[in-house]
């Protein structure tokens, strides 16, 4: 086996089916260093990171892997230590692999972009801090991914690929600036290229002036992308918290639930995000308690139940949860009525 | 740099290097201050803080496998244009940060002389994200780098310029497992196996849990067997539908068969809520053969794709908004592709 | 008529009458070559046809279950009015046609003093199709025609004005079993079970086929069980979904409960393809009680339903389409129905 | 038990749980009368009925049943043979229940509508005359439902409702008078109510003229609907044969898929329609074969795939047939390469 002391995870170890005849390539392991955040280098550690490779292992990197971990590939269990403390001293850690919290990474967020409604690089850093043993000493029933994109464009692709994904979203209007609209409208035609592509139909442009019915407005983006100079996200700036995506293996690939539609993550940043991590937590002893070994969350909560997983979560089921409210008239009704005192009661 | 001691103490747990001693100077006096940004030309943009400040960002494709070498000419070039800073972006490019507009010239000179190209924004095809493949994963069905290598030869110009209708992402996976977020990618190649596992009976006992084994499979293929008077398992070829996962769960069943392993191709995947919801890729080849090195059947059905994408779209759709709108029988019409039982989806009741 | 011995034999599979009989003339000469129509008022609309020709049609609520009586006194009304030719509708209601336009004042005011609304057109809420319930059949959780009569007094208007946004389907099913088209309506109301059947261990082996009945359950909960040293049947309440399924197929194990039996309401369904797939109704209320004679709690939900839509939707919106644009959270909050898990679908693994 | 001689539906029996209390509903039975195809009637034959509901029965009917029938309510068993053969000698045979062919139904179609593409009243005569035996003498595994429409507008909602579903759909261009748009126009914003609406974005209203680029209409009806003087639908007309909808019991309700997206009925009417009731045998034929007691064809077609059953009744798959194609990967290949001759080889 291939790994490092203490370490339940980090380092993918693969070995030659024909050592004899390749003995090169006879180890040929992988260990996954944590990225910086934001994915943000100098080229002073670069280099360092260069030599460690060529020292310790095959001289090659992924910058980086799919999760978002820079990885160095091609060493032999007897060099794992020594690249691995290496390491440690230049401030790299491992990331995750196997059943356990794999490294959360995010977009680049505020420090280059103007639509991000929430610091996603603090907030990445914050859990991958908090969770370092869960992400080291593989505990859980299969892996668990957290990614957090400053805005719904979603630019780490979280929604599709991580149980937990927190997606930055805004509550406010829509900020429109109708001199820059005047100068889109020189380049292009707003009706057809952005009025006309709102998904709720709720922008006009009329007389030369845009509006927009935020009430109706679902925050996709679009209007926003299309004329960055015009439009900005709304104040009160938040995040919408999704759960249970993931691909194929075991069920088949599923894209999350919002679980929480508007979460106040900036106030929760000044509290260390500690509703967020008392989330977290709450969902990781759930999944402890009713998954099944290589069951991802989404699918346990599929098997058990929207209504059960929140209850347990305490959380209210909120119609943000589903595409749409059940079609299907099976109902598992829990209350009734009792001849006697015909008074509302709870199934035993 | 983090705070721990550095000489004699085994260190563990202390997490990435802080993010914010890797930010450029003005990145940091900017942090959650920028205003817009502008697409300057293919592979270049600015964005203006309401400090008023500029940054110049150079989008530069990767290889995402490289080199140590690799990695000290970028870093060569970001001391010298970028004071010593750079950046990644979440597939696999790599961005220079400039403050100097003046800078941005001499900089793609010197990138494009190392071979590398500049774009990948905007209306262009992003670069290939992909998975490990022959050269470091025992699932993998295809030779991931090689393929995108092939790929990005081939539409290298979809990359450097922007005049496709809207962003094209595309994804390569070597195995079901679908490592990377190409199961909701604009273009998903995704390596397949078309042949159950082979069952090394003699070394199921040692090398495998069996109950867990038998417990990976998803349609239920995987049955214990004594052989031989050893404990060990069988494979129901008419269930199994070739994924790998009791493979994952026990090596004594390697999948890999260089004769039937090769590639399909999913399209119209979204990760994005602009417009339209997120949505995951849906099948349009069910089958390519690996033909290394250049994979030609792979390049010519993207071609196709990309094409009649490129012919069809209205500015600004994206692939799955593209068949949205013309729907998937015109779809299979203006492409050729066949349409066979395999695209219609029976493995799970819904 | 058919030409069929009428004195002695037994006569047997000689299927409907046929059509061509019941045809008006003005229908016969024009059958197939109809031009286009107009709706001239609520109720009542023409068929001009490439010959020139015009067919005017009245349409009338009728509450589908009908006395002779009835049938007799729309009978007078075709024959004064429409040469003996009348029809129905698939919604049930009753078309009158006539082809001379003078006569459709007349008629309508010999149709309104009859007590029957003439209406139903276009932009209109149409008859509400409902089903047998309490009256005929042995699985209703509801009164079929008790509801539908209280709602259609309430919601008259509407039936004989055309002021609604777009058509509203409106359709009333007295069990899971959803006889009729109600699974696709605007507003689908159906009757609820809330408790599982009652066993009456004695009778089910005389009654029923114990593994069919074990068979018809949907989620398993019925399970063979000796009472009493007779072969029965034990039903497990933690499962039971209320469908009645097994019930059909076993009258000992009824599941009829006044107490516990009620309506839920769905909507958003739509079976046209006009503009967007046809699509079921959604749940927007799990439960509400019988309360008979005028089941003040049902009307008050539809209320709340038709002014939103009416309110909110935009000109030829359904009311799928109108909640496609607004999204159901909103729908939620303007209606201030509560949303619960049971508005969650986990029935089925999808 | 209720019913008539030599018939196995038709009649549904209701007893009364307490005969002695209520003594005259003790029996109160349900006949099922096939109604006229199109509702169509005389007030002639309607007394007639009216007469014999009186005699023998309580004189209350449903005009109509929701499958479509006349329902006759409220008679004993003794009076049951009586009634039927009068309502024979009246013309009228018994409809479907149980498990069996149930009394087919359409809309108006062709007798009163512009839009009818095909005679809807014919096609559900001449198949309910070809299968009396198959709705009279329930040898199903369960209830067979068949539905026609004219058009798309499916005013007998068979789409939600019935195993096979017949739609009336065309080929050709939509018919456009240029003139009577103009009419429209004066009235309302075409471009707002109509061009807007049109599902596919394929219509085109500028300077007063209406184009639209057929090749990508998916034939909704809307624009017809919206302006019926100045839109027909096109020649070559046709229909949609879909399969497999339902509600809810056992398994879920569902809508149909599209089996034939275009099926030349007018021709195959010159034949008696002998490719649709081949078609139809065929399905039955799978149905009786693979089915289970109580599942409805569309239950069964997805338990054993699409793809088999296609095989079985011997029809190609087309992308007509999806929404969209699969997303899930777990394809199960049927072909292979085998080593010694890299011929492509079936599995065994
Ligand atoms: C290295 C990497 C691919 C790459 O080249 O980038 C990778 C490589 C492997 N993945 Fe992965 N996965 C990698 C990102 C992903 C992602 C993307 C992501 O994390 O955003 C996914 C899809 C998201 C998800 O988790 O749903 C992913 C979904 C899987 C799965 C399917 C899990 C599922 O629930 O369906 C497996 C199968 C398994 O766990 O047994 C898997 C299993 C594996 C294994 C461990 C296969 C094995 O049994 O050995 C691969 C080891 C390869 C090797 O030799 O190094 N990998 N894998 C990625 C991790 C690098 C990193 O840490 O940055
Ligand atoms: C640098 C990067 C973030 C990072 O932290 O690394 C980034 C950066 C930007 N994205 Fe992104 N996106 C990045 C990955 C993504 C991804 C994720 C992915 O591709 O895996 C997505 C989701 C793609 C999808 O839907 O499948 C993504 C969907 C968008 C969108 C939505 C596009 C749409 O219409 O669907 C926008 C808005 C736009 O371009 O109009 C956007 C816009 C932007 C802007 C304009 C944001 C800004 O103001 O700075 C940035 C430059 C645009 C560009 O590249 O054209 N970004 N962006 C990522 C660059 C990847 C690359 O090297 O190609
Ligand atoms: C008489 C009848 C057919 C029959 O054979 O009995 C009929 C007749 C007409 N329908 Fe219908 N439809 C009839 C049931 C239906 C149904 C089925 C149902 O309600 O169960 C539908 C599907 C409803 C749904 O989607 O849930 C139906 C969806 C339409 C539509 C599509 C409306 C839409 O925009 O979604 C049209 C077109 C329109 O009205 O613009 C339409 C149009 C028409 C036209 C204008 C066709 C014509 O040119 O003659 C007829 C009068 C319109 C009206 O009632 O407003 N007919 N129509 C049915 C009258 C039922 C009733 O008494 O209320
Ligand atoms: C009479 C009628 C309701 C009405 O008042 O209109 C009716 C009445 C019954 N239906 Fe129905 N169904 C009637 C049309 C329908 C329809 C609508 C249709 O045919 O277009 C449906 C939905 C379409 C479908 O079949 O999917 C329908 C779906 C059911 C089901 C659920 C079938 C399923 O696969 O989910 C059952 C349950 C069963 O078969 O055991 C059912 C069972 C029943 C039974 C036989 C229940 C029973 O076990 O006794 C009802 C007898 C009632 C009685 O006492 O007369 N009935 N039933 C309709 C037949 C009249 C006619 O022949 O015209
Ligand atoms: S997800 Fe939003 S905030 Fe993050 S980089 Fe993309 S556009 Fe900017
Ligand atoms: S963000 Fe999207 S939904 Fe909101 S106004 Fe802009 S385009 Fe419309
Ligand atoms: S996709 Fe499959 S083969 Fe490729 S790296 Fe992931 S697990 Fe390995
Ligand atoms: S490859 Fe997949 S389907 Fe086949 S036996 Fe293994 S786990 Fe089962
Ligand atoms: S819906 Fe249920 S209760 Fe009503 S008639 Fe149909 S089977 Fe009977
Ligand atoms: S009512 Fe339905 S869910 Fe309950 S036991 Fe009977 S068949 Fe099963
Ligand atoms: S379905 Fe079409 S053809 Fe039939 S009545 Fe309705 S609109 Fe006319
Ligand atoms: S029928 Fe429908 S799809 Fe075709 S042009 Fe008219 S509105 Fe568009």
């Amino acid at each position: 086996m291939a790994g490092v002391r203490g370490y339940g995870g980090g380092i993918v170890g693969r070995f030659s089916d024909e050592p004899d005849e390749y003995p090169g390539v006879k180890e040929y392991h992988t260990a996954r260093l944590n990225q910086i955040e934001g994915f943000f280098y100098t080229s002073d550690v670069l280099r360092k990171l260069a030599d460690i490779c060529d020292e310790h292992a095959g001289g090659l990197f992924n910058f980086h892997g799919s999760t978002g971990d820079i990885q160095i590939l091609g060493f032999k269990q007897e060099e794992a230590e020594e690249l691995f403390q290496k390491c440690t001293h230049l401030g790299f850690d491992l990331g995750g692999s196997g059943s356990a919290l794999r490294t959360p990474s995010c977009c680049v967020g505020p420090a280059r972009c103007e639509w991000a409604t929430y610091d996603t690089l603090h907030i990445t850093d914050n859990l991958t801090r908090e969770f370092q043993n869960e992400m080291h000493r593989p505990t859980f029933n299969y892996k668990f991914k957290i990614k957090c994109a400053g805005c719904p464009n979603d630019c780490i692709a979280s929604g599709a690929r991580s149980d937990l994904s927190i997606v930055g979203v805004w509550k406010a209007n829509i900020r429109i600036d109708q001199k820059e609209v005047a100068e889109y409208a020189k380049k292009f035609d707003i009706k057809k290229y952005v009025v006309d592509k709102c998904p709720t139909h709720c922008m006009d442009y009329t007389d030369g002036k845009l509006t927009i019915d935020d009430s109706n407005c679902v925050k996709c983006m679009h209007c926003i992308n299309s004329m960055p100079k015009a439009l900005r996200p709304g104040l009160e700036k938040g995040a919408q918290i999704r759960i249970g995506a993931k691909v194929p293996m075991v069920q088949d690939p599923r894209l999350g639930f919002i679980l929480i539609p508007f979460y106040d993550v900036n106030k929760d940043k000044e509290e260390d995000y500690a509703f967020l991590k008392d989330l977290i937590q709450k969902i990781w002893d759930f999944w402890d308690e009713y998954g099944t070994n290589r069951e991802r969350v989404g699918e346990l909560i599929q098997r058990v139940g929207v209504g059960n997983f929140l209850e347990a979560i305490g959380l209210d089921p909120l119609p943000e949860m589903v595409e749409y409210p059940r079609a299907n008239p099976f109902i598992k009704f829990e209350e009734y009525l009792v001849p006697d005192d015909e008074e509302e009661g709870k199934e035993g | 740099m983090p705070d721990v001691d550095k000489g004699t103490v085994r260190i563990t747990d202390i997490g990435p290097p802080h993010y914010e001693d890797f930010l450029p100077p003005i990145i940091k006096r900017n942090y959650g201050k920028w205003l817009y940004h502008e697409i300057l030309k293919p592979g270049v943009m600015v964005h203006v803080s309401e400090s008023g400040e500029k940054l110049y960002t150079v989008r530069v494709g990767s290889t995402r496998i490289v080199s140590s070498d690799f990695v000290r000419e970028i870093s060569d070039l970001a001391d010298k244009y970028c004071g010593g800073y750079l950046k990644f972006t979440t597939r696999n490019n790599l961005e220079f940060l400039l403050d100097k507009e003046e800078n941005i010239e001499p900089l793609i000179k010197e990138v494009q002389a190392l071979g590398f190209p500049v774009g990948g924004i905007d209306h262009s095809l992003g670069n290939i994200v992909h998975t490990q493949g022959w050269l470091h994963c025992h699932t993998s069905a295809s030779y991931a780098s090689g393929v995108v290598k092939a790929l990005m030869d081939e539409f290298y110009d979809y990359f450097v310029s922007d005049k496709l209708p809207a962003k094209v992402r595309m994804a390569f996976a070597c195995c079901l497992n679908m490592c990377g977020s190409v199961g909701a990618s604009d273009i998903a190649i995704v390596g397949m196996h078309r042949r159950p596992p082979r069952v090394m009976a003699d070394r199921v006992k040692d090398l495998c849990e069996i109950p867990s084994t038998i417990a990976a499979c998803p349609v239920d293929a995987v049955r214990p067997k004594t052989i031989d008077g050893k404990p060990s398992v069988e494979i129901d070829e008419d269930r199994c539908v070739y994924c790998g996962n009791c493979y994952t769960v026990c090596p004594a069943l390697p999948i890999a068969d260089p004769l039937n392993d090769g590639v399909a191709i999913f399209i119209g995947g979204k990760v994005s809520n602009a417009r339209t919801k997120p949505t995951f890729s849906k099948l349009v080849v069910p089958w390519l053969p690996n033909n290394p090195p250049r994979w030609p059947e792979v390049i010519e059905a993207v071609r196709t794709i990309l094409e009649a994408y490129k012919e069809g779209a209205r500015k600004g759709e994206r692939v799955a908004e593209w068949i949205d709108r013309i729907g998937w029988p015109k779809f299979f019409k203006i492409t050729g592709f066949e349409f066979t039982k395999y695209h219609i989806d029976d493995f799970r009741i819904r």
